[in-house]
């Protein structure tokens, strides 16, 4: 098991060295190989690891940080939860590895493409592993990194390169949260290992466990991108759409989710840590939702989506529903990288076109991606029995379970967030492959054909995403199988309500996605649809404040951004300069006119000297008098 | 030990120089002259590193591991004592890896008055180990003194811009502090003196002294002014950028690398332990400055327009941390300080490398020259985007260490300061990422045409690299060297 | 002894300030300023010479003959330097020999 | 007089006999080689004091260690001088027997005052000395300001010898004798002999130009030949210091002159070292300093009780050695005028790499920094200083010599790091007299700053 832990990390870290070092020598096809090959090798370390799986173990390689009583070991920690991880992240990274070998197939930098991507995994991979808090914000500000750096891969546009800096800013401030949290834990607790931490955590005051509980979730919210650091995903948009696929869709911004639910032993103990963890999660996922219904560029909407999904789990860990949020966080990834993949496809064969007005009708000219970008809709709306659906639908549950006003609302804000879904989902759908196509712009430059590599690897995600749900199917459909694998691992405690209640509440789920199919076909399938996009183009009021996600990076810029610019000047040209070289130069200028007073008594005239002389007497013999007095 | 291993570390770069000599106006073997003899100093103390644990089974009394003593002034009480323990050995090595360093990366960019470069970098690095060697007051305050003066002519020689005004600004600067000092370590040395009749300036000696608290106080202002404005504290750092931005490259690394130590070292051998309850009254000051100090540098940081500026003022930031790291005085955070130094050394000596090495092609440093460097030059954007991510403090490499260790042990003092500190990790990520993104991203944007690095260049970054990334991933042996003597200052038993 | 010596002391105090006001003042000629040392220096030797007499020994008389000695060779000195002023500038007027200063 | 008298006396008589012999052959026949035989007589007066350790008494002369010591000194600067002379006064056309005579005539003088064993003898040293001073001050009769400073130094010189001959003459009055050791014997304080060892001390105090009687001084270094300048601020200093040493004993049970020392070496030490900060001249600006360090001798003076002697000493052997180069790197630096203005210095270190490094190490030495002699005797003055209390002194001191930091970079900077651009290049090469001038003194600089102890176990030795 040592082994295949370590291997499942040294193989992708590998595959990114070799890339990284000597990747610009090798040629194109043996750099592509190694990197797809380093994951699928260590999915299938992760696939034996899980043959193999009895019981969790902790694997200890030898000490990284450790003085006094501080350790903190490279020691890995398997368990149920990190090993489904494990096998989502290398399966799904490995599929969108090899999509990514057609999409960049004209790229000039692949060897720091494939070296970034695999890096990440590494990184990701250590995050989930971690046995150890400093461990994991190893893996944590790892993936961080080679988000920037995958972001800003197509460094020339400035554009590009300043939606890296700012994912990795806004990230670095959530983790500066987590990583107070995680030197406090070693002040209450003297231990940085997660299990142990977890053990201990009833030790400690419910006062306290509810700040670090706050830390945490603004790391969380910094990684996944909640309300109020969600702003940089958006932007992330620019890095490459496999980077979007993989990193801001199916495995980094999951990781606060993880986080969260890792820790949850030790924050799950207070309510209000719990509430402020829902509310986050809820709030923007209702939020995000509202900005993608105004969205035009293609992985925008998806973008905005992502954040919203991930409000879900965090709800769900809120909600105290882990396994419901590990659920729903293993069908997003399915389906989320899915629709990526799919919206890759699309960029690619239009020529890099993003804004869905130019789009249109594609259905008949690409159904190999219609059809697998139809199931990814599915699920995301959560149309009824599509893996989505269920997992959703399992942490609005557990939300209604909890009870009590606030989850009430939750819950219903929950279910107003599930229609804006499946409207804004059926609206990219309807835009961009149903109606009319935009002549103009196709017959401008055709479209471009699509390697069969890209096209191949969306089947298996659609088959996960739409069949997700027999992963853990309602218990009235039987036991899930997740719920029984994480069921041992704490917190990870099985939720119990009636069967008619969770059928009611499904019911009720399937109906708001439909209602929401209907809205949006009713808008865009119709005889108005022409009038609707135009309107849309124009831009109302309303559309625009929705598309500029509520005017945040706005609000950011005038409160933060500005004030520490300005404040930057001030303290170099104000204080730096003036202030205190100014003061320097005053006491220079001061020594300068004190260096006057004794030379100006050497006036030249030897009668001056001689007063001295004379002075020199006089005052020697007045003190000899007034001492001998 | 028979042979005095420690003097020979402070006297071949000396006894360089005089091989220097025949060859004063022949570049082509004074180079190399200089170069061995920084090597020979290198693998001597990779030679100590590699025997520590040999010598940790005998040691000398206090935990040293080496220590030299011979009288050398009695007339003052002053003796020749050197002595070598975890702390000062990861310093020695440092220092030793940081000179190779510098000399080979202006082992083509200085084209005049080679000879005598190569000379006053010789007798820094002599000065430089005898400060991080001296246990010995009066012997530490003449290497502390001494190691001014090349620097004080690698700037005003080989520097730029205003380069006078900047010499000189440093050296007064520094010897404003240590002039002061001078008079508390003779003051130091009359008490003991009344105190047991003995004229003595060993630190072992002067440990014994009984003080009164005021007494204390004063001196410990004393040390702590000379040792503040090395390292340099707010609001005492306006020399730092000046110097680090007019030096030559060789000069920025050393002074960055090392020279900024020295203060650090100093504070954690000679001031915390001589005044023990003074350097603990002062601790509220020490942490302020220090917050104040990370703070305020990295936000000017920001500000900048040239990239040694830039580079020099996070030096500033980021020594604050070691500063806090020292002001908890717990061993973890002590540890974590310590360490942080010589991460701090080579990361910071490293981007200044890189910054010189751009400024020799461009002959310029201002940011808004540049931009799309990895386009032309990717190797050096390769280096430049590791080390600036070092800095950063992302894990798993070097600066995270000390940072983490630093703040982690900071709490058990002081949650507060801990948790602002913490929170100023931000920063440097702030004006790195700007900084390499405009650098090193975008769009060019003034054409230049610029080579790539050269094998020898490559060989610096990577052997920098290297230990970047050593010392973030296993700094286990460096922590384990640096146990028994910081146990020992922080009051414990080995 | 026929003075008590406070009447000496009180003489030669008189005369050493006279002489040192005059240097002071009469600047304007280098000659005079001359003379006025020498009657500082003869304020000494009255001083001297009056100290011999109340001890009784030598030594006060010798020490006045020494500075005879000196009195003139400076004053030769003093008169060849005048001389060599003198020609360099016509004239004799101290204050105008202030060409070094500051 | 016995054997052993005469043996012990021999330098002095060397030296004296030396000066005649030069005005003698100067007469017949003038010429460079008179310099050669005037250091001949000083090196032989020089070696006779180290290996004849003779201590004889006579009538007005002790020969003992202190004074052994100081003839030493004392010589070895005017063989230095006189070596900085040679090529100097050759160039310029100096070449009469009167020079090199006059110089003997002044060590003679000099080796006198710090041998005297009373206040007559003591005056006679030093009056000759300065006596000689005057001539050579004003020796150079092309010079501009030769003249000026000779009459300055002159009528400020007469002023001082009234003085002093005016207190030695009240202590007499008071006391009745004139020999130092039954001065010493007798510590009764009455108004008539503090007067005048008032006014001893404040003709000493001209010699050694603190303030208030060091305005003459920025003047006439200045306009003296700039080997003149070498042994007048370097011997003429040092044996003014012997004889306040000697003469310090007979008035230090009266606490008055703690205060007197005390109020002479801070205003000496602030004056000088700030006056100095904005010299253009770069004879000014040592001066200046030069003020300034002897305000740093008195400042161990006022700590003589405890220690402060040996700090002293060595502080003056120190600045003498600084001297010597500092002047004498002027000196060689010079051709048909003065090299004295500090912009005429640039880029010299390159082009002169001898005289600059000498003149470097000479500055950083009296800035007191390490590994130069000047550090190990700010070392000794600030150890004394404060062992005796004087802590708010030595903390001014320590202040303005942070200050005077300042200016003597300032010329390091000029020499090394200022290109010499529109700078016609007179300097002359350095001979081989020049260049042995120049390295006595940095060598010693040098070695005193690595390793002072011999020194300073002798000086403790010698001094009470």
């Amino acid at each position: 098991m040592k082994l295949y832990l370590a291997l499942i990390l040294l193989l992708p870290l590998a595959g990114g060295l070799i890339n990284a070092l000597i990747g610009r020598m090798l040629p194109r096809k043996v750099g592509e190989t190694i990197a797809c090959g380093v994951i699928w090798g260590a999915f299938s370390c992760a696939l034996l690891a899980y043959t193999n799986f009895t019981a969790p173990v902790t694997a200890e390689y030898g000490s990284w940080l450790s003085t006094f009583d501080f350790k903190a070991p490279i020691a890995l920690y398997l368990d149920q939860f990190s090993l489904i991880l494990t096998l989502m992240i290398t399966f799904v990274c490995g599929l969108i590895h090899l999509y990514s070998v057609g999409y960049m197939g004209e790229e000039a930098s692949h060897a720091r493409y494939f070296a970034l991507l695999n890096l990440f995994v590494f990184a990701m991979l250590v995050l989930v592993l971690a046995a150890n808090l400093p461990l994991l914000y190893l893996g944590w500000e790892g993936v961080g990194f080679c988000s920037y750096a995958l972001i800003g891969f197509w460094y020339t546009e400035e554009k590009n390169a300043t939606a890296g800096r700012k994912a990795f800013i806004v990230t670095r401030i959530g983790d500066t949260a987590f990583g107070i949290a995680i030197i406090w834990m070693f002040l209450l607790f003297g231990t940085q290992s997660i299990a142990e931490l977890n053990f201990l955590a009833p030790l400690a005051p419910p006062g306290v466990i509810t700040v670090l509980g706050i830390l945490l979730l603004i790391g969380a919210a910094g990684k996944s991108a909640q309300l109020p650091l969600s702003v940089w995903l958006p932007d992330a948009m620019a890095g490459p759409t496999p980077v979007s696929a993989q990193i801001h869709a199916a495995t980094m911004v999951t990781a606060g989710v993880y986080l969260l639910a890792r820790m949850f032993p030790l924050i799950g103990s207070s309510p209000t840590t719990l509430a402020a963890i829902a509310v986050t999660g809820g709030a923007t996922a209702f939020y995000a939702a509202t900005c993608a219904c105004a969205q035009r560029d293609l992985k925008r909407i998806l973008a905005y989506s992502t954040i919203s999904q991930i409000g879900y789990m965090i709800l769900g860990v809120g909600a105290g529903a882990l396994t419901a949020a590990g659920f729903h966080l293993l069908t997003h990834a399915f389906f989320k990288a899915l629709l990526f993949l799919g919206a890759g496809c699309v960029i690619t064969a239009l020529h890099h076109q993003q804004d869905i007005f130019r789009m249109g009708g594609l259905r008949g000219k690409l159904p190999a991606v219609y059809w697998p970008f139809l199931a990814g809709v599915l699920c995301l709306a959560g149309f009824p029995l599509s893996g989505g659906f269920f997992s959703k639908d399992a942490i609005l549950g557990a939300v209604f379970e909890r009870g009590g006003s606030l989850y009430t609302s939750l819950f219903l804000l929950g279910l107003l967030t599930a229609l804006l879904t499946a409207f804004y989902t059926f609206r990219m759908l309807f835009i961009v492959f149903h109606g009319e196509a935009d002549n103009a712009n196709h017959q401008e430059n055709g479209e471009r054909t699509l390697p069969l590599v890209m096209t191949i690897t969306l089947v298996p995600l659609a088959i996960l995403g739409l069949g997700g749900g027999v992963l853990n199917l309602p218990a009235y459909l039987g036991e899930g199988l997740l719920a029984r694998f994480f069921g041992s691992i704490p917190g990870f405690g099985a939720m119990h309500s009636s069967h008619m209640e969770e059928l009611i509440l499904q019911g009720i789920a399937a109906a708001v996605s439909l209602l929401g199919l209907g809205l949006a076909w009713q808008r865009y399938m119709g005889v108005q649809r022409s009038g609707v996009l135009a309107r849309e183009q124009a831009g109302s009021k309303l559309f625009i404040f929705l598309q500029n996600g509520w005017y945040l990076d706005e609000l950011y810029r005038l409160l933060f951004i500005r004030p520490f610019v300005r404040l930057a000047r001030f303290l170099w040209k104000g204080v730096d300069e003036t202030a205190i070289d100014g003061a320097l130069e005053g006491l220079a200028r001061l020594m300068g006119r004190l260096a006057l007073l004794p030379s100006a008594w050497s006036t030249g005239k030897v009668a001056t000297s001689l007063f001295g002389l004379a002075g020199g007497v006089a005052a020697i013999l007045a003190y000899c008098a007034w001492a001998l007095s | 030990m028979s042979i005095p291993i420690l003097s020979i570390l402070v006297f071949l770069p000396l006894a360089g120089c005089l091989l220097l000599l025949p060859a004063w106006n022949c570049r082509r073997l004074a180079r190399p002259i200089a170069l061995v003899v920084a090597l020979t100093e290198l693998t001597l103390a990779l030679w100590l590193y590699a025997s520590w644990k040999g010598l940790a089974v005998n040691p000398f009394p206090q935990g040293f591991l080496l220590l030299e003593d011979a009288p050398w002034i009695p007339a003052f009480g002053i003796r020749y004592t050197l002595a070598l323990d975890g702390i000062s050995l990861l310093m020695i090595m440092l220092t030793a890896i940081v000179f190779c360093v510098g000399l080979a990366v202006s082992w083509d960019s200085i084209k005049e008055r080679t000879s005598l470069f190569l000379s006053m970098m010789l007798v820094m690095e002599a000065g430089i180990m005898g400060v991080f060697l001296a246990l010995d007051l009066a012997l530490f305050y003449l290497f502390w003194e001494m190691m001014l003066i090349p620097m004080f002519f690698l700037i005003g020689i080989w520097g730029h811009g205003r380069r006078l005004y900047s010499t000189l600004k440093f050296f007064l600067f520094t010897m404003s502090g240590s002039l002061l000092m001078l008079l508390a370590i003779i003051a130091l040395h009359l008490l003991y003196a009344q105190q047991t009749g003995v004229s003595s300036f060993q630190l072992q000696e002067l440990l014994k002294v009984q003080l009164p608290l005021e007494t204390q106080l004063w001196l410990y202002a004393a040390f702590f002014l000379a040792f503040a404005i090395k390292f340099p504290l707010f609001p005492l750092h306006t020399w730092l950028p000046d110097a680090h931005t007019d030096a030559p490259t060789a000069g920025s690394v050393i002074l960055a690398g090392l020279l900024l130590k020295t203060g650090s070292y100093a504070l954690i051998r000679f001031g915390y332990p001589l005044f023990p309850q003074a350097a603990q009254m002062m601790t509220p000051l020490f942490y302020s400055l220090a917050l104040i100090g990370i703070f305020y540098a990295s936000l000017v940081a920001f500000a900048q327009q040239d990239m040694k500026r830039l580079i020099a003022y996070s030096s500033i930031g980021h020594m604050g941390y070691v500063a806090i790291g020292i002001a908890a005085w717990q061993p973890v955070a002590l540890s974590g300080a310590i360490i942080q130094m010589a991460n701090h050394g080579v990361t910071t000596a490293a981007l200044f490398c890189m910054v010189g090495m751009l400024d020799e092609r461009a002959h310029t440093r201002e940011i808004a020259a540049f931009g799309g460097l990895w386009g032309k030059l990717p190797l050096w954007s390769f280096f430049f985007l590791l080390f600036a991510v070092t800095a950063m403090g992302v894990p798993g490499l070097n600066n995270f260490v000390g940072e983490f260790l630093i703040l982690a042990g900071t709490i058990k003092s002081s949650p507060l300061v801990a948790v602002l500190a913490f929170c100023g990790i931000v920063f440097p990520l702030i004006y790195m990422v700007r900084l390499v993104q405009e650098v090193v991203f975008q769009k060019e944007r003034q054409p230049l045409s610029l080579n790539d690095l050269n094998p020898r260049e490559i060989g610096i970054l990577a052997i920098l690299a290297l230990l970047d990334i050593w010392m973030g991933i296993h700094p286990a042996p460096l922590l384990e060297m640096l146990h028994v003597p910081v146990q020992l200052l922080t009051g414990g038993t080995p | 002894m026929i003075v008590p010596l406070e009447h000496i002391l009180v003489l030669a105090g008189l005369l050493f300030f006279l002489g040192m006001a005059g240097l002071l003042t009469w600047r304007a000629n280098m000659i005079m300023m001359l003379v006025c040392i020498e009657v500082m220096l003869n304020a000494v030797m009255l001083v001297a010479v009056g100290g011999s007499a109340r001890w009784g020994n030598a030594d006060g008389q010798l020490f006045a003959i020494f500075i005879m000695a000196l009195t003139s060779s400076e004053v030769s000195l003093a008169l060849a330097m005048v001389v060599y002023l003198h020609r360099r500038k016509r004239t004799v007027d101290t204050d105008l020999f202030s060409e070094l200063k500051g | 007089m016995t054997a052993e008298q005469l043996l012990a006396i021999m330098p002095l008589l060397i030296l004296a006999g030396g000066s005649v012999l030069l005005l003698l052959t100067g007469a017949v026949r003038p010429g460079g080689y008179l310099y050669g035989i005037a250091a001949a007589c000083a090196a032989a007066a020089l070696i006779w004091s180290i290996a004849m350790p003779a201590d004889a008494v006579m009538p007005g002369l002790a020969i003992t260690s202190f004074s052994r010591f100081f003839s030493v000194f004392l010589y070895g600067t005017g063989l230095v001088a006189l070596l900085l002379a040679w090529e100097y006064n050759c160039r310029r056309g100096i070449t009469g027997e009167e020079f090199p005579a006059t110089l003997l005539f002044a060590l003679t003088g000099m080796g006198a005052a710090c041998a005297a064993n009373n206040l007559v003898m003591l005056f006679i040293g030093l009056e000759s000395f300065t006596f000689a001073f005057y001539i050579m001050v004003a020796i150079e009769r092309r010079s501009e300001h030769g003249g000026e400073a000779g009459l300055k130094y002159l009528l400020n010189g007469t002023l001082s010898a009234a003085l002093l001959s005016m207190g030695i003459a009240l202590i007499y009055c008071s006391r009745g004798t004139l020999r130092l050791a039954e001065l010493v014997a007798m510590q009764v304080i009455d108004p008539l002999f503090i007067a005048g060892s008032c006014l001893v001390l404040l003709g000493l105090a001209f010699k050694l130009s603190l303030v208030p009687a060091h305005l003459w001084t920025p003047d006439v270094y200045q306009g003296a030949p700039a080997p003149v300048t070498a042994l007048l601020s370097t011997a003429s200093k040092a044996a003014s210091l012997a004889a306040l040493l000697l003469f310090i004993p007979l008035v230090e049970s009266w606490r008055g002159i703690h205060d007197i020392f005390w109020m002479l070496a801070l205003l000496s030490f602030v004056s000088g070292n700030l006056a100095a900060l904005l010299q253009r001249s770069i004879k000014r600006m040592l001066a200046w300093s030069s003020i300034a360090q002897m305000g740093y001798v008195a400042l161990s003076l006022v700590a003589a009780p405890s220690g402060g002697r040996p700090a002293a000493v060595f502080y003056a052997v120190m600045y003498a050695a600084a001297g010597l180069a500092t002047f004498g790197a002027v000196s060689l630096l010079s051709g048909d005028h003065d090299r004295d203005e500090l912009e005429q210095y640039r880029g010299l270190g390159y082009r002169n790499p001898a005289a600059g490094a000498a003149l470097a190490v000479a500055l950083f030495s009296l800035a007191g920094i390490p590994p130069t002699a000047g550090f190990m005797a700010k070392f000794a003055i600030f150890a004394a200083a404060l062992r005796s209390g004087e802590t708010s002194l030595a903390i001014m001191a320590i202040l303005t010599a942070l200050v005077a930091v300042f200016f003597y970079l300032r010329v390091v900077v000029t020499l090394y790091m200022k290109s010499p651009e529109g700078q016609p290049d007179h300097a002359p090469p350095l001979s081989v007299a020049g260049m042995t001038a120049l390295a006595i003194p940095t060598l010693t600089t040098l070695f005193l700053g690595i390793y002072p102890q011999p020194l300073l176990e002798l000086l403790k030795r010698i001094l009470p």
